[in-house]
């Protein structure tokens, strides 16, 4: 952490609780950055607390997009919203994950805060199906507009995989015992 | 001079003739010699690689109409200013007062129109 | 050079005369075929004559989910896919992918390894910032930049196609260090290389930067101000062109980049000038980094404690790097399996071009083309 | 009513026939050479194999190729005039070389109104522009053709004034009476107003061309190739490239013949009148032509409202006042 005014992890995570800490759960440090879980309907407040508040000052949007968690195991879950912003001030990682009802996922769009949430979100909702209500232009980004299903659902399979297994050896122990 | 006058309109002519006879007969030699395969997709109009949205033949905004009507200013004083260039030596200072104030009167067209800010878009 | 931060200036039609004429807005495609887009690129644009109304991106002509591929792949594998997102900057893709592995698997990566990935990395930005050295010029007209910076590519070029065997799609990072060691006599050859970039950088610059028509072609045009490059998630050079000093490189070192000395190139104004200043500013100082590492290169192994099967223990972790074109990130959940379970890809170029539309707004036509040119962006690399 | 005997027909012909091999191979020398200028310009070979020695016959060998391309009309395309379009282009550019004196008496017809004639044919490619962008139904070609015809007729200008200022200090029109009243070159003497005459006039030549700087109507990477987008084979060969190459050559000879005392040799001394007009001529012209070469590889294009700008705001009141200058040089020096 060389960039000047940045705090440690530690003392990002007390700021983000101070801050936030009705609206959101679990509050955690992975890797340096606070990861929490709020709840759809907190959303839109919570990240523009993020952004607007100045012990935070996350003004900075990295990423948007979905995770399908219901093959991961135990202690896996379902979909979720994944939206990772970051503090230039002080250099602070915030990664927020929004839980979102797998029948009928929807989140508030928060492309009213960071802009660049617009192509994120669009991306999201073709790949993961999921709602962004408030979003101005909630249409498809990379697929064509009659394209069926969400790819990026684990529920989607490729279905090249489908048809015919990955033809070489996939690990060492296999190409030692004759595969390609 | 009158003979030679119109000789040389002749040869302008006769120029004209043989210059309009050499770009045809070169698209005539290509039109024997070039292929013909047609398709739809060849004769479709260029647009990025997409179908155009729209026809090509809008009324789009013109801003350089402003443009024509000067040049025909400024080209109409070129039609007087050859003539005059030609003789002022001998009609001396007159001459030469005469045309300041002729470019003047242009040049005040030219400032208008600058102050007029024809000449800017955005 | 005058100090506007503001967007783009609401359009004030100048002349009187007009205004009670009837014309029709025309809605213009440029691209996916355009020779000003690098590639699939479609810019859906209305125009008013010569005034850009405005302008919507459109991307995914060529989409191929990588997101979705990668969760089929074992992580060797994705090293040679990831490497094509970004067609210009190979080696640099596949850096984030190692460290992520890396850093869930606990595995040290040996020093020797990370200053050559620090050399290698830098060589491959230096190549793709004379990339677009080349092809900003070409868009404004200068075609003679392009053939100069080409030249200058091919010398590093080949040092790359001779360590790693790719000119473009390298392969040679790997989970715990590299593919191989550098051959006999790369060190010489690199020095060589950067040492000319660094002499012959400047006569370059001046071809562009001192010219009276690029400055006024580029000063003042497509402005984009601090607050929007934050709001759309805007890194790499297009940021720093917006007076915006982040750099992953030294804002978190990764790698051993602590270890070396070099300068954040950053100018206040956001314009297409800024912009291309500072990419120009950053090939020095990436030959600075290559310079400095190779002096300091220690010997050893290049690959560290990596189990046969490479297969990284439950978790998430988001790993980011300064890519050459602005922050490339790879969000990696991990359910302990030799394939990632899921793998969020956050490239530089997909933000960077969403804040095209921003900027593109009540411009000329021809400006278009400049802003274009100005935000260095690889289409593989926003459509993934 | 004409008086004219069969040897004068004779000498018509013969004199029209060497023109239009001129202008063809001026077109192709020409091309070659920009291959070879700007290629050396920018640290490399340029075309090397076609024909052998350094690549000579690449024109040609472009030529021929560009023959055997098929012809394409785009079907939304009004058919008339699109096809016309290529000799509206190119005729004026050609009829440009019937005044330009090659040698003392190696001129088709020395016009009483040499310059005059030359300024009128020369503004009637503009015509052909916009036909041609036009008649494709194309929004690139559209736009390019606005582009072209707003240039054209604003550079027209400064290349009529700086013609003015020529035949101020000639005292004529006619094209070997210029030359004859240039004991020295006026790009030389006399002092400063020739000179910038003959920038005037090479600025506006280039932007005629619409080569770089002020290439806008045919700049590939905004508008494609502006009025010529759809254009294909020959068409586009006459449209685009041979119009670029022959208008170069032309703009180089009348450079050569206003500026650069035409057949005559560079400075008055009797020892140098052995060689021979043509090469003098012909010497001046490629100075102009590399001239222009030399100008596309080192700038970048500059935008449209600019180019309006520097023409209206700079160019044109340089140029009034320049003739005047001339006048007052004239009268009272």
């Amino acid at each position: 952490m060389t960039r000047p005014g940045a705090i440690t992890p530690p003392e990002a995570l007390d700021r983000v609780e101070e801050t936030l800490g009705p609206w959101v759960e679990e509050h955690k440090l992975n890797f340096g950055a606070v990861d929490f879980i709020c709840k759809p309907e907190n959303l839109v407040r919570v990240m523009r607390r993020l952004r607007d508040s100045e012990h935070l000052g996350c003004v900075f949007f990295t990423f948007l997009s979905g995770v399908d968690r219901s093959e991961l195991g135990e202690g896996g879950g379902g979909l979720e919203v994944l939206i990772h912003v970051y503090s230039p001030e002080f250099a602070i990682h915030v990664t927020v994950h929004v839980p979102v009802d797998p029948a009928a996922p929807e989140c508030p769009s928060i492309s009213g805060i960071y802009k660049g949430a617009l192509w994120h979100e669009r991306e999201t909702h073709e790949m993961f199906g999921i709602l962004f209500p408030g979003h101005p232009h909630l249409t498809t980004l990379y697929l064509p507009e009659d394209f069926e299903g969400h790819p990026m659902l684990r529920s989607f399979k490729l279905p090249t995989r489908v048809v015919k297994a990955w033809p070489g050896a996939k690990d060492p122990e296999e190409a030692a015992a004759g595969g390609r | 001079m009158a003979r030679s006058y119109f000789s040389q309109y002749l040869t302008i002519g006769l120029f004209l003739v043989v210059s309009v006879g050499l770009v045809m007969g070169t698209l005539q030699l290509a039109r024997l010699l070039r292929p013909n395969v047609p398709s739809y997709e060849k004769y479709t109009t260029y647009e990025s690689g997409i179908d155009p949205i729209g026809q090509g033949w809008a009324q789009t905004n013109v801003r350089y109409y402003i443009f024509a009507l000067l040049f025909v200013v400024f080209d109409v004083e070129a039609v007087f200013l050859f003539p005059w260039a030609i003789v002022f030596e001998r009609l001396g200072t007159q001459a030469l007062i005469e045309m300041v104030i002729f470019i003047a009167i242009l040049a005040l067209a030219l400032l208008y129109a600058v102050k007029k800010k024809v000449l800017d878009w955005l | 050079m005058a100090m506007t931060t503001e967007g783009p200036k609401p359009a004030s039609r100048g002349a009187g005369a007009e205004g009670r004429l009837q014309t029709e807005e025309m809605i213009l495609n440029v691209g996916p075929q355009h020779p000003a887009t690098h590639g699939v690129f479609r810019l859906l644009a209305t125009i008013d004559g010569e005034i850009l109304i405005n302008a919507e991106p459109v991307i995914g002509y060529m989409h191929r989910g990588y997101e979705k591929l990668v969760e089929q792949r074992d992580y060797r594998q994705i090293t040679n896919l990831v490497s094509r997102m970004d067609w210009l900057s190979g080696i640099n893709n596949e850096l984030p992918l190692a460290m992520a592995v890396e850093q869930l698997m606990e595995i040290e990566v040996p020093p020797r390894a990370q200053y050559l990935r620090v050399i290698l990395c830098e060589m491959n930005r230096i190549l793709n910032h004379l990339m677009f050295f080349a092809s900003f010029g070409a868009e404004l007209g200068a075609i003679t930049p392009t053939f100069y910076a080409f030249r200058e590519r091919e010398d590093i070029q080949r040092v790359m196609e001779a360590t790693t065997g790719g000119r473009m799609h390298f392969g040679f990072f790997r989970p715990g260090g590299l593919k191989e060691d550098v051959p006999r006599g790369f060190v010489d050859e690199a020095l060589k290389g950067v040492r000319q970039v660094i002499e012959r950088l400047p006569d370059y610059e001046n071809l562009l930067v001192g010219n009276e028509i690029f400055k006024q072609r580029t000063i003042d045009v497509g402005v984009l101000d601090r607050e929007a490059a934050y709001s759309y998630g805007v890194t790499g050079p297009i940021a720093r062109g917006s007076g915006i000093d982040m750099d992953i490189r030294k804002d978190e070192p990764y790698l051993v980049y602590d270890k070396f000395d070099f300068d954040v190139c950053s100018a206040p104004n956001g314009d297409c000038f800024d912009r291309f200043w500072v990419l120009v500013g950053e090939v020095g100082e990436s030959a600075r980094i290559v310079e400095q590492a190779i002096e300091d290169l220690p010997p050893g192994p290049i690959m560290g404690k990596v189990p046969r099967v490479v297969q990284a223990p439950a978790g998430e972790v988001y790993v980011r790097t300064e890519n050459p074109l602005g922050e490339l990130g790879m969000y990696l959940v991990s359910d302990g399996d030799r394939r990632p379970y899921r793998l969020k890809i956050r490239t530089p170029s997909y933000s960077n071009v969403s804040a095209l539309s921003h900027v593109l707004a009540n411009t000329y036509v021809s400006d278009m083309i400049a802003i274009l040119g100005s935000f260095f962006f690889v289409l593989g690399d926003i459509d993934r | 009513m004409f008086d004219i005997t069969l040897a004068t027909w004779q000498i018509l012909v013969i004199k029209v026939l060497v023109i239009l091999t001129v202008v063809p191979l001026g077109a192709l020398v020409g091309g070659y050479a920009e291959h070879k200028v700007m290629a050396h310009l920018q640290h490399r070979l340029g075309p090397m194999y076609p024909g052998g020695w350094h690549g000579w016959a690449t024109t040609l060998a472009d030529g021929i190729k560009f023959l055997l391309k098929e012809d394409i009309i785009p079907a939304a395309a009004d058919r008339k005039v699109f096809s016309f379009a290529p000799a509206a282009i190119m005729v004026p550019i050609i009829m440009t070389y019937l005044v330009i004196p090659i040698d003392r008496n190696l001129v088709i017809e020395d016009l009483d109104v040499g310059l005059f004639y030359l300024l009128a044919i020369g503004s009637l490619s503009t015509i052909g522009l916009l036909m041609a962008g036009w008649s494709s139904a194309n929004k690139y070609a559209l736009i390019g053709a606005l582009r072209s015809a707003a240039q054209l007729i604003a550079y027209e200008l400064p290349i009529v004034l700086a013609a003015a200022v020529v035949a101020m200090l000639a005292g004529s029109l006619s094209l070997i009476d210029i030359v004859e009243a240039q004991n020295f070159p006026f790009a030389v003497w006399p002092p400063g107003i020739g000179l910038v005459a003959f920038l005037l006039f090479t600025i506006g030549a280039v932007a005629e061309m619409t080569r770089v700087p002020f290439d806008m109507p045919v700049a590939e990477s905004e508008i494609i190739t502006g009025p010529f987008t759809e254009y294909s084979g020959m068409r586009y060969i006459f449209s685009h490239m041979f119009a670029e190459m022959g208008h170069m050559v032309a703009f180089g000879g009348i450079a050569a013949t206003l500026f650069l005392g035409g057949y005559k040799p560079i400075v008055p001394l009797r020892i140098l009148e052995f060689i021979p007009g043509v090469f003098w001529f012909a010497g001046k012209t490629m100075f102009m032509i590399f001239l222009f070469l030399w100008i596309r590889p080192t700038f970048p294009r500059v935008r449209e409202d600019q180019l309006q700008k520097f023409a209206w705001k700079f160019l044109i009141p340089v140029g009034l006042v320049l003739i005047l200058a001339t006048g007052a040089w004239v009268l009272y020096v």
